[in-house]
């Protein structure tokens, strides 16, 4: 492969050594000159956080980056430390990450593929970034992992539920921890099952494009085998505001369960719109209707107010959680800035960790070895209990947490109950299941 | 026969009669005169020979063929061109461009992508252009702005490049309105010149009787719509039927 | 040269010039500075300059010279992104069939949506455009899905047939062996330069499609494009019928962004189906607008500051600030980083729609238009006062009669 | 058959948004020739305000209170709205019950100052630029507009409930002779319906009835003429974009509850209120209005199953599609007139 992405902080070192000695410019080309992409030469390292800062998830992308400002701070020393004091590996001592200094840059993704891939390729090629990560949904990440993979630095996922981003899509230098659809209907079908019965039909309205309908198979697949039968799926279109036309042929169809497989504002908007037009009152053949959001998220479900109670979901973490992975980060979290994380914060502080630690074992920042040193890792203390990230496609698998719409909620953030903490071993699936089959993670690219 | 011929020509408006039974013929190389007052049709007949409207009932032949219902570059085409009331110029193109287009058309048809070649090269459309602008006494102004120009040179741009075309029936619509006497005298002169050296049929319709009996050979004059009389200017002068119709506007 | 007139090819040589200097000029500051962080040097952002910078050109052909508003070209580009990467798939990385294809494709699409659309003119036109693109968008996000891959975007996968991929043979997009992403680093003292292949792939592309625009815009076909802007009615008066040539404009504009849509492929060979959104439209409506319209010069650089703004103002974030602001006192550093704080980072829209509203309200004819007051100031003190600017407005291009 | 009604219901609640929408944008463009594509984000300022509103009702002062603790072990600091405080919590809870409806009379006065302001201080300045630069000038501020809400309120959806009273949903069925629970229909959509009627009704009427909407109707047919009367014609279209303003705003207030408002709603309204414009023919009042209740109908049609079934994709595409036919077929929109923005 030939590849010679260079960055000026490689080149800043040798020019200066150049300059040094002759007072002509050199030029050389940038292949030989290190063993792989943007190989941290002096006391500090560059990460790359890619957000979402403008657009509809901007809130979502401001929590992550508070992580991140967060997750730097603590790995340089400051702070309290949060989560690392908790984590099982100890490779992490507050003196940045191989003992150079932590710095970052950040770039907005505008939660576009190809502004996200833009911002992405900046951070590698203008300010030399060793590792991106960020995002707050599938598309982006994927094509950002893509790119990381061709440009050979490390891709941490944020907050990306796709199937497809540890299937199809999956790449040798891309990582995620977060969890994904299939999990959440491994999580959320026997709850659904105990709670509602285990003959219900089910009708689901799906945000029309790729995350929607990995979201919806994966649900489905798991709530019929537990005896439900699915009477219809609807596909909505991304940019509808307004639901009630999809919402109004609920009422008719036969359905006793409203599955919503919508995120961000597409689902405040669908669940209010079911809400109004009366399905959490109505009943069929003498059993209450209920509605399902598989995929929640504490930000969204606080725009979507008082309709959020009582309704089923499932979720990487919450800041409730008792854990001490959980306590120390919330309370680190929220003494600086004064609220509880969202779960999106959560999954980047950990992958920023993770990274770092992979790193300090490895004692390389080469992304072969940080592959190599994350795969099949076995670590806990970050807010999930026992952890696997698994070689055979970099997914990570840990408990998934069933929660609900809170009744009577406290506080602002306090919108999200935790229902049952679904074990590990019931959401995890075979690498080769047909939901993720068809893609391949290749071999690590380390660039240059 | 002559060169245009225009029979039983119908035009409504909703419920106005904008022309009625309109018959009109016009021999070649004459200058034919529409007169008649305010609101009388003859701009709806202009836009009626030039493709802009379409009749309701009625035949216009031109040269034997029938332009009815033809689209206006086609009619164009056929040797018609038109100078309007208010000069109808490319206001953002040269002076010299704006003659040039016509040019290009005459010479080109209704489409030809010269998208490469440059206007420099084309040497003939250039000498043709500033030929007739030289006639038209612009040639001080060949490369100001058309929309900079005077009024009357914006009238007399319009016409070179109606002339341009070399046309064989030229359609001037009140080509002296809101013009000074001087002003009008020359393009009398003009158009007199225009008469006597280019083999063109004009028809002009006209308010200034003075214009009208300097040039036109022929005057048809239109009433509410239909034609009033034809005849010479000689006949038409004390012709009682036209005073009536003018006095008629005057008193209401 | 090149039939060109000597002041026509007095710009062309200085777009030539400014072109291949790119990675020095938009290095200006050294590595070291804390004003590096403006430094647009590197090669994604270069090779977006000359991608959008063809997109404005094209787009520029049609509505600076016809003054046809298209809200709908940003679905060529994608039509150009998608033909390019499925040549990917199918052949192998070398880009040229890709961009071959698209150029071609993207013309088709342009001729069909160009002759239904042209039936109309005025924002009904512009509607038109936009009611089809939009329609492309919403279909390439969802049911097209197998043709475009939807929201993750069409990318080249390994099991892709790639029937002319060689054993062995470069998998990064390439010209005949030549990858995109190589680069020549020169480091100058406290400076670094970037010269990268594929910018300067994109950039000789870039200049032939200003060379032909500039041709276009002095030839018999430009001329008459300018006057179906001036006075349709007096077209069609004079024989001339004006569809053809707007038809004409449109296709050729829409092969331009289907070429910059392949070229954004070639350099990342991923299809995003947002590039086709209607937002994307507008975007190379502002940037044509606030270059200057109907200038030669004018898109390009509307282009380059919408996408300066864009990747440079967008990462500025708190901590840059406070960098930057650090030699102040600690109370005096806050504030002022308070104060900037909305207008960078994630405030960069902010940013970017006050200076279109500053622009269009004191600058109507865009950005070239500070150019040519300057050149005014200059040339008045100079003797002669109305020698406006020959490069831009078509407006002042009476040369044909020299 | 009840679906279809079920659908026609729909999209008359749909169209009353792109109606009042579109009915504002073409005043504004019909009035003064100018095209704004500003008035999405006027939209979203008038369900800001009722977000503001509620914002300023539900202002609290806080207490802590030692038996309870916050999300990180410290007492829990409890806020109690002034509101109640001062009526007492059963009167003060129904004023901020209330605080959508209330925030019509709060809009009213912000949105006519801010048409003013816009007005006067950017648009007048626009009248003789061309339409390219309006479009280039009114996308500006509707980005600054909407960036400067997304930075006091944030970027996801702020939940604005209807009053207590306005939940839930009318069976509508049952009154149609229909069975139970057939055909349902939202109490909240019923009053947004009749809402945007009776501001449709008294646009109308105001332009019909009084000399001041006569010299307006006249101007938008022939604004030199009226000008020459001697008719201060500018002052009063400054009336008018102010109107414009105030039906927009009204129109996000009362959309709060269906859809929680965010700062980018108005983008989402603005491509399609331009569509529903030219497909009622810009400039035309009554074009608007129809086209406004067509599309909307027709955009629930299209959603339902049956439809689908057949054309899959249909929702995504079918007003773009239907507004390419109309102009095709009637080319300047339903009811609009020659001549205006056609050259």
């Amino acid at each position: 492969m030939v590849k010679s992405l260079k960055t000026r902080r490689d080149v800043l070192k040798s020019g200066a050594l150049a300059g040094a000695g002759l007072a002509t410019p050199v030029i050389f080309t940038g292949s030989s000159a290190s063993a792989f992409t943007n190989e941290p030469t002096g006391a500090t390292v560059t990460l790359g956080f890619n957000v979402p800062q403008t657009g509809p998830y901007a809130d979502e992308g401001a929590d992550e980056l508070r992580a991140y400002e967060l997750a730097v701070e603590h790995l340089n020393g400051g702070g309290d430390g949060g989560m690392i004091s908790t984590f099982s590996s100890k490779t992490l001592d507050g003196t940045g990450i191989l003992g150079k200094k932590v710095e970052y840059v950040t770039g907005d993704t505008q939660t576009k593929t190809d502004a996200a891939r833009a911002s992405a390729r900046s951070m590698i090629e203008k300010d030399g970034a060793i590792m991106i990560t960020g995002g707050s949904s599938s598309g982006p990440a994927i094509a950002v992992q893509a790119l990381c993979q061709e440009a050979g630095v490390i891709f941490m996922a944020g907050l990306t539920h796709s199937n497809d981003t540890t299937g199809k899509d999956k790449k040798a230098n891309g990582f995620r921890h977060f969890f994904n659809g299939y999990m959440s209907g491994a999580a959320l079908a026997p709850v659904l099952a105990a709670r509602y019965g285990a003959d219900r039909v089910a009708y689901h309205l799906t945000a029309d494009y790729t995350w929607g309908w990995t979201q919806e198979e994966s649900i489905a697949a798991a709530t019929e085998a537990l005896g439900w039968s699915t009477i219809d799926k609807v596909r909505t279109p991304l940019a509808s505001t307004d639901f009630s036309s999809y919402i109004a042929p609920v009422l008719n169809s036969g359905a006793d369960v409203l599955i919503l497989n919508h995120y961000g504002g597409n689902m405040v908007n669908s669940l209010t719109n079911a809400v109004e037009f009366g399905l959490r009152e109505k009943e069929v053949n003498g059993r209450a209707f209920e509605i399902v959001v598989p995929l929640y998220s504490r930000l969204m479900a606080a725009g979507a107010g008082e309709n959020v109670k009582g309704i089923l979901g499932s979720t990487n973490w919450h800041w409730s959680l008792q854990d001490q992975g959980s306590k120390a980060f919330v309370q680190s979290f929220g003494t600086k800035y004064g609220f509880p994380p969202s779960q999106a914060a959560h999954t980047v502080y950990c992958q920023t960790l993770l990274y770092a630690d992979a790193v300090n074992r490895a004692g390389s920042f080469n992304p072969c070895a940080v592959v190599e040193a994350l795969e099949g890792f076995e670590f806990d203390g970050l807010g999930n209990g026992p952890t696997l990230y698994r070689a055979e496609d970099h997914q990570c698998f840990k408990d998934v947490l069933v929660v609900q719409g809170k009744e009577n909620p406290e506080n602002a953030f306090d919108l999200l109950e935790v229902v049952e903490i679904t074990p590990v071993e019931q959401v995890t699936y075979d690498p080769e299941h047909p939901m993720f089959a068809g893609g391949a993670l290749g071999e690590c690219n380390p660039g240059a | 026969m002559g060169i245009l011929e225009v029979r039983n020509v119908n035009k409504r408006f909703g419920g106005l009669q904008a022309l009625a039974d309109v018959n009109l013929s016009v021999q070649e190389n004459a200058v034919h005169a529409i007169i008649g007052p305010n609101g009388a049709g003859k701009s709806t007949l202009l836009n009626c020979l030039v493709g802009k409207l379409i009749p309701d009932t009625g035949t216009v032949m031109f040269d034997g063929q029938s332009v009815l219902g033809r689209k206006p570059h086609e009619i164009n085409q056929t040797g018609i061109s038109r100078v309007f009331q208010t000069p109808e110029i490319f206001g953002d193109l040269t002076v010299l461009e704006n003659v040039m287009i016509p040019c290009f058309a005459t010479r080109d048809g209704a489409f030809r992508l010269h998208a490469i070649r440059t206007v420099r090269a084309e040497q003939d459309i250039m000498e043709r252009a500033e030929r007739v602008l030289i006639d038209m006494s612009l040639q001080d102004r060949l490369r100001d702005h058309a929309a900079s120009l005077s009024r009357g040179d914006k009238r007399r741009l319009e016409m070179a490049m109606c002339l341009a075309q070399e046309p064989r029936l030229l359609l001037l619509d009140e080509p002296t309105a809101g013009m000074a006497r001087a002003d009008t005298n020359k393009t009398i002169d003009l158009l007199k010149e225009i008469r006597d050296t280019r083999n063109i049929t004009m028809a002009i319709i006209e308010h200034d009787m003075h214009v009208v009996f300097s040039l036109a050979e022929r005057i048809t004059v239109l009433a509410q719509g239909a034609p009033l009389v034809e005849d010479t200017p000689e006949n038409i002068k004390g012709h009682p039927k036209v005073q009536e119709a003018y006095l008629g506007q005057a008193h209401g | 040269m090149a039939g060109l007139d000597a002041r026509d090819t007095r710009f062309l040589l200085i777009v030539v010039a400014l072109t291949l200097f790119t990675p020095i000029l938009l290095q200006p500051f050294p590595e070291s500075s804390s004003l590096a962080q403006f430094n647009a040097g590197y090669p994604d952002l270069m090779q977006r300059f000359a991608i959008f910078g063809i997109f404005a050109i094209g787009f520029n052909i049609l509505f600076g010279l016809t003054g046809y508003l298209s809200f709908g070209h940003a679905a060529f580009l994608g039509v150009g992104s998608y033909a390019t990467v499925w040549m990917f798939k199918l052949l192998s990385y070398n880009v040229l069939p890709g961009l071959i294809l698209a150029v071609i494709t993207s013309g088709l699409f342009a001729l069909l949506i160009g002759y239904i659309s042209l039936r109309r003119s005025g924002i009904y036109f512009s509607i038109l455009t936009l009611a089809f693109a939009q329609m492309s968008f919403n279909l390439a996000y969802s049911v097209l899905t197998p043709i475009t891959n939807g929201e993750t975007g069409l990318q080249v996968y390994t099991d892709d047939p790639q029937y002319l991929l060689a054993e062995g043979g470069l998998t990064t997009t390439h010209i005949f062996g030549l990858a995109m992403n190589k680069s020549l680093v020169a480091p100058v003292g406290g400076w670094e330069f970037t010269f990268n292949v594929g910018y300067y792939f994109c950039a000789v592309i870039a200049i032939a499609a200003f060379y032909l625009s500039l041709r276009i815009f002095r030839s018999p076909f430009g001329m008459m494009l300018r006057a179906v802007k001036s006075n349709q009615q007096r077209m069609s008066y004079t024989g001339l019928n004006t569809r053809p040539y707007t038809l004409a404009a449109f296709v050729i504009s829409g092969m331009y962004a289907g070429l910059a849509g392949g070229l954004m492929a070639s350099m990342d060979p991923l299809a995003g189906a947002e590039r086709m959104q209607w937002t994307a439209s507008g975007e190379v409506v502002l940037m044509t607008i606030l270059g200057g319209a109907g200038t030669l010069m004018g898109p390009v650089l509307g282009a380059g500051f919408i996408k300066y703004f864009e990747n440079i103002f967008s990462k500025i974030n708190d901590n840059v600030l406070h960098g930057w602001f650090a030699f102040l006192p600690d109370g005096l550093e806050d504030l002022l980083v308070t104060i900037v704080h909305p207008f960078v980072g994630k405030g960069w829209h902010l940013t970017l729609g006050l200076l279109f509203m500053l622009v269009v309200i004191f600058l109507p004819g865009g950005l070239v238009e500070v150019g040519q007051r300057l050149r005014r100031l200059f040339t008045r003190r100079g003797g002669t006062p109305d020698a406006a600017d020959p490069r831009h407005a078509p407006k002042s291009a009476p040369h044909v009669a020299e | 058959m009840d679906a279809i009604l079920l659908q026609i219901l729909n999209g008359l609640d749909k169209g009353s948004a792109y109606a009042l929408i579109a009915l504002g944008l073409t005043l504004i463009f019909g009035t003064l020739g100018v095209v704004n594509f500003a008035h999405g984000a006027l939209f979203m300022l008038g369900a800001f305000c009722a977000v503001t509103l509620q914002r300023i009702l539900t202002f609290s002062f806080e207490t802590v209170d030692d038996s309870r603790t916050d999300f990180l072990g410290n007492p829990l600091k409890v806020e109690t709205p002034y509101v109640e405080a001062w009526f007492g919590p059963q009167t003060g809870g129904a004023i901020i019950d209330w605080s959508v409806p209330l925030a019509i009379l709060f809009a009213i006065p912000v949105m006519i100052s801010i048409g003013f302001a816009m007005e006067r201080g950017l648009i007048r300045h626009f009248y003789k630029r061309p339409h390219a630069d309006q479009i280039l000038v009114t996308f500006g501020l509707a980005i600054v507009l909407q960036e400067i809400v997304k930075y006091f309120f944030g970027a996801n959806p702020i939940p604005t409930p209807a009053p207590e009273s306005f939940r839930g949903a009318l069976d509508f069925g049952i009154l149609l002779g229909f069975d139970p629970n057939v055909i349902i229909y939202p109490y909240w959509r019923l009053v947004y319906f009749l809402f945007a009627m009776t501001i449709i009704g008294g646009v109308f009427a105001f332009l019909r009835y009084t000399t001041f909407g006569m010299v307006v109707r006249a101007g938008m047919a022939d604004r030199e003429t009226v000008g020459l009367l001697g008719i201060d014609i500018d002052r009063r279209f400054t009336v008018m974009f102010g109107i414009a303003a105030a039906v927009a705003g009204l129109a996000g207030v009362m959309y709060t509850p269906i859809n929680a408002p965010n700062y980018h709603m108005g983008m989402d309204f603005l491509v399609l209120s331009f569509v529903v414009v030219v497909v009622g023919g810009m400039g035309s009042l009554p074009g608007a209005v129809l086209a406004g209740f067509l599309l909307g109908i027709l955009e629930s049609f299209a959603s339902m199953n049956e439809v689908k079934a057949i054309l899959p994709g249909i929702d995504q595409i079918i007003i773009y599609l239907v507004a390419i036919i109309i102009l095709l077929t009637r080319p300047r929109g339903l009811m609009g007139r020659r001549g205006v923005m056609e050259e």
